[in-house]
């Protein structure tokens, strides 16, 4: 990891470590009940410029990549706040349609079939669904994508969000709002055509804006996990000590270390134009999704019973992995993008490296 | 092992009765099918029905209000509970390892007064053996019993106490005598609850629940009559009932709600097969372990040691329940919502309970160790 | 396990200490070289009535089921002749034909569809291949099944087997033979209709079979695993005082213990001929072929490199395990035949506890 | 870690220059793709051939018949060496660890004689550090060394030795002095092969290969310009020689010959895609660990310690190989043959040279105690 991601990364921990929300925060009612957002580590957020990085400076961002904005999601995982949806989602969203930063707290969202949709004039008017809009009645805005005919580009729409009374609440595993808003000829406040931008491209941002997350609570696991097991005494010996729990201890490490190389890799890889950038996405949201088993099952199991405790902050992490591998596409969807990429290639071994053979021959063994 | 099959003739018609009258019951809206219900699901009610039907307290001797029936019979009984997913927690530790326990330690004052209960299914009981500092340690207990008054003072900390706050009664292990080795003078007593000077504080877990329970036993007195067993002989007696706590079909069965929710959905949804349906590994994996189990049951019935293998049973079916929940999360394309009806529902209460499954009745870790201890 | 199982499990075993070639045989100069037929233990089984077990005495049996056949199977599993096929195959296909034991060694299989069959008056000629039939050179009879039409009952015929120069030399990774004959109108030298036994049953007998093999092949492993790690000293203390080798270890007896217990039960249905026999069978052959993977990963992992060499038994169980489990169906085969006896049945629970529903009401959950 | 996606154009050049080049000696019959070419494909033919096309010694100086290119063109090299399953394990070991260590603690006398050979492909290097009571526990080797006649003589058995039989030269590790701790007092020393007193005993496998050797040193006399760097700090030696051999790309490539074979017969078979797809989960996970080792080849190119991340690579990457192996042979549907072409034979071979995957190199239980010591 290159010094500046580093660097962002400690500036977010210094916002969570002040947090009283974050990754180090006290006990919370239920994992499953209800949680504010943070609105004051939001803002600070905000005035450092994080949120916005993958937004250039003269839209109101702060003129980043994705790369950096993946780092900051890492890092920031565990904040109760549409983070992701916002600096992974909304600001390449509305880079995308030359859109300026809407300000207050943002969330994004991808509008189903639902979704009607048509410009009247210069407004453009919604009626419909949004589904499981994260954190939609904290928000100020919501950024939507909207897909256009036959897989060409859509268009992205800003949209203030409603009042809460308007709203179908709902929620994941881990309490987070995942509300569901029936637009009624809505008006957005801002809108644009975002022609470069397929709905493939937009799912391929929002799979790897949940697998950043993925990698950066599945890193907090591992950091409790190491914590407690070098507190907690057993058998007059620290569970750290036991070779079980070191060995499993360091699968754990490598699922982690996988998830993190990958969604930097990934994000690298878009910021880059590169011709690999959307299979380095599909591998990011495969393999992070597919960390949170053994990630998760690791934690709780070497935590023993008081990891399952809403007391012991375990269960933040975990039941946000539990749900955020599901989001936008599980670890089954992601590897059949990767299949279907490989089908198209001409073998497997020229998608897996990147590289084009110098001419199309079947290759025999 | 006799031969596994097909049940007779007699054990199929009590499946089936079972089975009728739990569908009956769910029809009638008397519950809603959870996973873990045999943990998480504690309705006093719910339990009192199945013992007005004779099904609880089955192997407890008539005279002490039970039912004189066979282990096997028994073992379909529980199957059908678990695969219905009913709230069966109310009486579950009761019937599984008290009732055994006080048939055999208990004097004839401590049966005629509990099993009658146990076998109504009206005794909930909890159990009191872990502590805050001593986890899958449980020599390491720090709670204290001292004779004081003709009974008992107890005094300490338990935690990981399932169902206290409802309990009528919890059975304490406690360090009546201080020992040079860890794992002499413990002792076991059944306490009656609510006691005035018995605190029990939920604790509250990530599915939403508060199963759980903090206990302090704050020098609470209780009479001589309450120690069941030979004092000092705790932890003999402990280990024993481990067996019996870990060989049944809920350490196996947890987690099959769902499966017969994924099954129903399937059939709904007329969902194809494919050449690698996901459905059929499952499907093998449990009819395995339903034999293992079935073989251990035997054992019991037969009056052997079953610690190894029940062991095993526990290790892999529990494993089994956490992997089916994977495997239907998988088939499935849902987000998971917690407040949802249906599979998508059962699924999320699924993902969150599953951590616990290789935790209780001894972390899966530890129950290794007993296995490979007891090899050759 | 019952005690007359037990009791017979140490016949075998005995004649299997006997041996050079068994279990606890020396050095073989390579696993995947070349084995002699173990002629003398052969006699010795089939003296003491141990091959023909699930066949009747009056057709020269010794009149048991196949529940002991499989004790017999598992016990022997690693001795280098065709035991499994004899035992578990050619006499319950012998006993549907009511053919008698045609003595000698004797091997089994299963034709395909090459195979032609005619019945010219009183005799049966056969033509074309019979594919990798198993320690066919050094057979004196194979026992063949040949489907009839349509999934119909087929018929039953006993083969003198070929001289070794008409035969095809094959082996697999364990160097047992699996010999490919082409047949030229050759006669049988015993027949029978056997309607009761469909292509399916037969199948389930052989699938069955190796299951019961590698139950035993699987429980060898764990007894080397257990005896080289407790004799093995590293770093000053026995590989067995290690926390991450019990636990393996562990793992590999629940993997053996579920084979054991699963190809018993399935034997013991098919002797009951109980409706759940056809299940009971598949279930025996995924979940042994399933518990390869780990008991043959973990037995060379604990053993080091030491396992990898032929100098050392281990490979002879594993090479065999690798084998076998592919062989008339890998886990993957027959747990698809699961799903499929799980589409045909009520619901799954049903299926699952072989219990019939008093009414055909769907279940909604 | 440099921004990963596609190569630069130099590097893909340098790619595809090798890949067409690996592809013409595959059709003209120079060798049948194979699993685990660099470990059990030994054709000093073949290496010669490479090396005199400049793709072996790569990053070694000019001066010393090397190429003086960077990490990033070498790694570009080995990976098409790998995936093509072509035979380098005679030159491997020279390449991979024998260079770097004579160009970090050889005198320069040993630089001039031994690296031009390495880099010509053809010095073939065997590493003697395992001994028949040692295991993963090098401390504990036996194997000494001492001073006499103006060199040393070497007495001791070393196993596990691949490609022995063949070398040219063999790294011996040996005691040099008594210590009370077991990590000091040992030496490394480059033997030339063959040697009278050095004796070479096959040790056969079970893919019925025999790579590998027991190699007895009965009072080896050799000179004392044999010694590789400092008297007594072998044990930092090859601590640091161990993260080269566990980072390379060999470390979760091994079994990509059988991918490329499977992917070949899906597409002459025009096998359907289906719902789930088994090549998905592989290849997904085979990109990503190349990530991961790529980034420690970074770290290695900047002179940093990859000795944590370096174990990772090699604990994930070679249960990747293992697990692929597994996925082909649930796909393909045949019974595996080790004397069939093709796939089937392919897979055979995998199956059989899979378990020393997860051994050579370190133990993955004991890469896992390294990694679990570097966290934080």
């Amino acid at each position: 990891m290159s010094d500046h991601l580093l660097e962002i990364e400690d500036l977010v921990l210094d916002v969570v470590s002040r947090s009283d929300s974050g990754q180090a925060g006290p006990a919370q009612p239920s994992a499953v009940g209800e949680h504010g957002l943070d609105a004051s580590s939001w803002k600070v957020l905000c005035d450092l410029g994080l949120v916005s990085l993958a937004l250039p400076e003269s839209l109101g961002g702060s003129g980043g990549g994705l790369r950096e904005a993946a780092a900051v999601v890492r890092a920031g995982a565990l904040l109760p706040m549409p983070l992701a949806d916002a600096a992974m989602l909304a600001a390449p969203l509305l880079a995308a349609g030359s859109l300026p930063w809407p300000g207050g707290v943002v969330t994004a969202t991808i509008a189903g079939v639902e979704l009607d949709v048509r410009v009247e004039g210069e407004h453009l008017c919604l009626s419909g669904p949004l589904r499981r809009v994260p954190w939609l009645r904290d928000s100020d805005h919501v950024v939507v994508s909207v897909a256009g005919e036959a897989g060409t580009g859509g268009l992205v729409a800003v949209l203030a969000s409603p009042a809460s009374d308007d709203l179908e609440q709902g929620r994941n595993l881990a309490g987070e709002p995942r509300d569901t808003w029936h637009l009624e000829a809505v008006r957005a406040t801002a809108w644009a055509p975002a022609p470069d931008l397929g709905p493939d491209e937009v799912r391929r941002l929002a799979g790897l804006a949940r697998a950043s997350q993925i990698a950066g609570a599945a890193s907090a696991v591992l950091s409790r996990t190491l914590d407690y097991t070098r507190e907690r005494i057993q058998f007059g010996r620290p569970l750290a000590a036991l070779q079980a729990v070191q060995q499993r201890t360091a699968l754990v490490a490598g699922e982690v270390t996988r998830a993190r190389v990958v969604t930097d890799a990934a994000a690298a890889a878009l910021d880059a134009e590169d011709s690999r950038a959307a299979l380095l996405c599909a591998v990011a949201a495969c393999e992070a999704s597919s960390s949170v088993r053994e990630v998760a099952a690791a934690g709780h199991q070497l935590h023993g019973a008081m990891g399952w405790t809403t007391e012991y902050p375990l269960g933040r992490a975990t039941t946000r992995l539990w749900s955020w591998r599901d989001e936008y596409g599980d670890e089954t969807a992601w590897a059949q993008v990767v299949a279907e990429t490989v089908a198209a290639g001409p073998d497997v071994w020229t998608v897996i490296t990147g590289s084009d053979e110098p001419e199309q021959e079947g290759r025999a063994t | 092992m006799a031969a596994a099959g097909a049940e007779e003739g007699s054990l199929r018609e009590l499946r089936l009765e079972v089975r009728s009258f739990l569908e009956a019951q769910r029809r009638a809206g008397a519950f809603v099918p959870a996973v873990d219900g045999w943990q998480s699901g504690i309705d006093p009610e719910f339990s009192r029905a199945l013992g007005g039907r004779g099904l609880v307290g089955m192997t407890v001797p008539v005279e002490y209000g039970g039912h004189g029936r066979t282990q096997a019979e028994r073992y379909v009984v529980l199957e059908e509970l678990l695969a219905s997913g009913a709230p069966v927690a109310a009486h579950w530790v009761a019937d599984r390892q008290m009732a055994p326990a006080i048939l055999k330690h208990g004097t004839p004052a401590q049966r005629e007064r509990l099993l009658p209960g146990i076998a109504a299914g009206e005794r909930l009981f909890a159990i009191g053996m872990s502590e805050p500092d001593a986890g899958s340690d449980l020599a390491s207990i720090r709670t204290r019993a001292r004779r004081e008054g003709g009974g008992w003072r107890l005094r300490g900390t338990k935690v990981w106490t399932s169902g206290a706050h409802r309990a009528t009664n919890a059975l304490v292990l406690a360090r009546t005598a201080d020992s040079e080795t860890r794992h002499a003078g413990l002792s076991q007593f059944v306490v009656d609850l609510p006691h005035p000077d018995i605190h029990v504080k939920p604790l509250h877990t990530i599915d939403g629940g508060s199963h759980f329970n903090e206990v302090v036993l704050d020098d609470a007195w209780i009479p001589e009559a309450a120690l069941l067993g030979q004092e000092g002989a705790g932890w003999a007696q402990v280990t024993a009932e481990l067996a019996y706590e870990r060989s049944g079909p809920e350490r196996l069965l947890t987690t099959m709600p769902l499966l017969r929710a994924w099954d129903a959905a399937r059939r709904r949804e007329a969902t194809s097969l494919g050449p690698r349906d996901a459905i059929g590994p499952v499907v093998s994996r449990v009819i395995a372990l339903r034999e293992m189990s079935r073989a251990v049951a035997e054992v019991i019935q037969d009056g052997g040691d079953p610690a190894v293998a029940a062991a095993m049973v526990k290790d892999s079916g529990t494993l089994f329940e956490q992997h089916l929940v994977d495997e239907v999360r998988r088939a499935v394309d849902a987000e998971l919502d917690p407040d949802a009806a249906g599979l998508t529902g059962l699924l999320a209460q699924a993902v969150l309970r599953a951590p616990a499954f290789t935790l209780r009745g001894g972390a899966n870790e530890v129950l290794r160790s007993i296995i490979v201890k007891g090899l050759r």
